[in-house]
């Protein structure tokens, strides 16, 4: 299973490395979803209050769910990559008749889209630091965030990429399928990012073990349910 | 009030679908077993009717609009608790021994389960208003149930891809199972999202009931859940009923193919 | 794993490579395949011929494991068709060349077939479940062998499938398979798309994966050419195989 | 206060109901006139 998951996560990054639909689309993508959030958001407005959070300005305040949304919206795009790859042209079909392992495929493709979803995260959320402005209060509690948050999205998203696979209604329903799926996720992540940036870790860390849960729990669902919905026979 | 649902009374009332009341069993998807539970939730809903919104007081503080509670509270416990958990079962016992009544029970629970949600939706919104002065707040329930709706909504969308119908219904049953997981997280989440963030608001179902209301809530409930088995049994019979006719229409395919293709000769391997 | 059991008059001397008996088999809700019969000893070339619609593709894919069986019997190298474990361990012996050629775009010929022949490697086991032709060194050598074998140069290994010609990409699906080593050739339509050359290429491969006791079952319309190498023609009408 | 609600809500829910269970009758029927005797029955 992890040989297999290796193989499918290397040809994965590969392909990524290869074609750069990553860096040529997908993160110009989310970068500018950050730049249309200020102009939905006035960036010089205030929240009215005489206390030091309220003081901050309001696209400041807002900086981690806004963040975060943006990497969800990306999120969906890599994930929907990630089964575009493989429908071309029957190539879900020849994994299968390779005789893949259903739970290394899952493994190797949440590693792969896991991976994209870092280099995301990292200048997308410097991008979000430039434009935004938001302190960095706590470092730990936002790294442990941010790999849980990733590996949740990874996982989920490859269960329910994979519910669409080889339909030819894969785009519009996968977003469909995920999006409630990763409301949870996107709560929790936007708390505990808040709670790093600006309070220091007090409550954040209560999120950031929900986060944990989370990803095991889609870890073990994709583990055991990934023959079931790749095999078509 | 609730002497009305005594079983004698409705047991005697002719069927309510009969297609020629004798010869075919089954003219329609209607059976003595369910005719029975119709008019059952029929006067259940009457009564419900009647008591909730003639005979029971107004709220001292909500006014009339508590009458709302009577169908929302029900209709949300019976998708939430009663229908989404039938097709975690159907689901799990498909998986397990393929069995297409498993599957269509859970797809007809499912379905009829996105009905009520869709119902305690729109009364819950309704019920704020008056209430809270706005139609949406970001109450832990509404707010959930407003996810979960679009969460069941995704299930209902799978089961309707066009694709083989055994990797579908197969998918469908793993999406069943882990929907019932994302409700509860979803459920979790929201609730404690909304309890760190600021204290409980004041909430109208924590209100004291007099008698009557009391007895019309619970009349809801018994209503909800009648009208809800009727309709996840017809619905069930529906989808076994085209399934009867795709299995039959199928058998006359491979008929047909069969026949055109001539009498087969059995092969023994002619070269080596 | 031992599939199905037969009666007597079916057991052939030796055990046939695929056996199956009244199979239906469903693409949606099409009876593709409607009361198929068929038996493959070891080493026999069948060439299949039939009209488009015939259930030609689906057959091949069922000895592949990769069709459902709705009714009726199948078995291949002695695993149940039927059930999702035989299916398993049939596909790890075969190699199947569809329609589609199943090649990531935006990788090179080279890293496709590395690719496909390093999973067919690990799925492969120590249990010899592929011919063996030639020295059976790691995943990289066969897959240059493959690739010597189709003619596909050093200059086209690096080349972006993406950029090939479907003739050119036809040969590099015809290499994953080659890679594979496979007990049972399943090919649908493998001259399509191919010049002269390539066409005769497909001709020498199969000739030798028979010399080396494999099995090969072949659709194609090109019949005086497969006729030549053919142990057995068999024709494919309306789901149903007669001789 | 609060009729205005209270109905439309009620409309809401009994109407759709009401329209769901007709329409499943109505499918449930025709689905059944299609079909040979034996073959309707239910798992009941």
């Amino acid at each position: 299973m992890i040989r297999h998951a290796k193989l499918i996560a290397a040809k994965d990054l590969r392909i990524e490395v290869s074609a750069k639909v990553l860096t040529a689309q997908i993160l110009p993508f989310g970068l500018l979803v950050l730049v249309l959030f200020g102009f939905g958001i006035p960036p010089d407005r205030r929240v009215l209050g005489t206390d030091d959070e309220a003081s901050r300005s309001l696209l400041e305040q807002a900086s981690p769910g806004l963040f975060w949304l943006a990497i969800l919206f990306s999120a969906l795009l890599a994930i929907n990559r990630s089964f575009a790859i493989e429908s071309v042209d029957g190539n879900l079909d020849a994994l299968r008749l390779a005789g893949f392992d259903p739970a290394g495929v899952f493994l190797g493709k949440s590693l792969a889209v896991a991976s994209e979803l870092v280099v995301l995260e990292v200048i997308v959320g410097i991008g979000a630091f430039l434009l935004y402005g938001p302190p960095l209060g706590d470092p730990l509690l936002l790294g442990s965030t941010v790999l849980l948050t990733t590996g949740a999205m990874a996982f989920a998203g490859t269960l329910y990429g994979a519910l669409g696979a080889g339909s030819r209604l894969r785009d519009t329903l996968v977003p469909l399928l995920v999006l409630p799926v990763l409301a949870p996720v996107l709560l929790a992540a936007t708390r505990a990012t808040e709670s790093s940036l600006f309070e220091g870790s007090s409550s954040g860390w209560g999120w950031v073990g929900f986060l944990g849960a989370f990803c095991l729990l889609y870890l073990g669902a994709g583990i055991l349910s990934f023959g079931s919905l790749l095999e078509e026979t | 009030m609730t002497t009305e649902m005594s079983p004698e009374s409705e047991a005697t009332q002719p069927p309510r679908h009969a297609g020629g009341s004798e010869s075919p069993m089954f003219s329609s998807t209607a059976s003595k077993v369910t005719s029975v539970l119709g008019w059952m939730s029929i006067v259940a809903i009457g009564a419900l009717l009647t008591l909730g919104l003639l005979i029971s007081p107004p709220e001292v503080s909500q006014g009339e609009s508590v009458r709302l509670f009577y169908i929302h509270v029900p209709s949300a416990i019976v998708c939430l608790y009663i229908a989404f958990s039938i097709t975690l079962v159907g689901s799990i016992i498909y998986l397990r021994n393929q069995s297409v009544f498993w599957d269509l029970v859970a797809g007809a629970s499912a379905e009829v389960g996105v009905l009520f949600l869709a119902f305690t939706l729109a009364t819950g919104m309704l019920w704020g208003k008056p209430t809270w002065g706005t139609y949406w707040t970001w109450d832990p329930r509404l707010t959930s149930t407003a996810v979960s709706f679009i969460l069941y909504l995704g299930y209902l969308a799978v089961r309707r891809l066009d694709m083989d119908p055994v990797a579908r219904s197969r998918r469908a049953a793993v999406l069943g199972i882990v929907s019932f997981a994302n409700l509860i997280i979803i459920r979790f989440s929201v609730q404690w999202w909304r309890s760190l963030h600021q204290g409980a608001t004041i909430d109208p179902r924590d209100t004291q009931l007099d008698d009557s209301m009391l007895a019309s809530f619970f009349l809801g409930l018994v209503a909800m859940t009648l009208t809800f088995a009727w309709l996840v049994v017809h619905r069930f019979r529906v989808a076994w009923l085209e399934h009867q006719l795709e299995a039959s229409q199928l058998e006359t395919a491979i008929a047909e193919r069969t026949a055109a293709a001539g009498p087969s000769t059995g092969l023994a391997p002619g070269g080596a | 794993m031992l599939g199905v059991k037969w009666p007597i008059s079916f057991i052939a001397v030796s055990d046939p490579v695929v056996r199956l008996r009244g199979v239906v088999s469903l693409i949606g809700r099409f009876p593709a395949l409607a009361g198929t019969d068929l038996v493959v000893e070891q080493g026999e070339v069948v060439l299949l011929q039939g009209p488009n619609g015939a259930g030609k593709s689906t057959l091949l894919r069922l000895c592949a494991g990769m069709a459902p069986i709705h009714t009726g019997h199948g078995e291949a190298f002695g695993f149940d068709l039927t059930t999702r474990a035989g299916q398993r361990e049939v596909r790890r012996r075969v190699g199947l060349l569809g329609h589609a050629t199943s090649l990531y775009d935006d990788l090179t010929v080279e890293e496709n077939v590395r690719f496909w022949s390093s999973a067919a490697a690990i799925g492969r086991g120590r249990d010899g479940t592929s011919s063996s032709g030639g020295a059976s060194g790691s995943d990289a050598a066969r897959a240059d062998e493959a690739m010597t074998r189709l003619g596909v140069g050093e200059r086209l290994r690096s080349v972006k499938v993406a950029r090939l010609s479907a003739g050119q990409r036809r040969r590099a699906a015809i290499a994953v398979v080659v890679a594979r080593r496979p007990l049972l050739w399943l090919l649908d339509e493998p001259h399509a798309g191919l010049d002269a050359d390539g066409r005769d290429l497909i001709d020498e491969l199969v000739r030798q994966a028979a010399e080396q006791g494999a099995t090969a079952i072949v659709a194609s319309h090109e019949l005086d050419r497969v006729d030549a190498l053919a142990t057995r023609v068999l024709s494919v009408v309306g789901g149903q195989v007669s001789a | 206060m609060g009729w205005e609600f209270v109905i439309p809500g009620y409309l809401i829910v009994f109407g759709s109901l009401g329209t769901y269970a007709v329409a499943l009758l109505r499918r449930g029927r025709k689905l059944a006139a299609q079909l040979p005797e034996e073959k309707r029955r239910f798992l009941d």
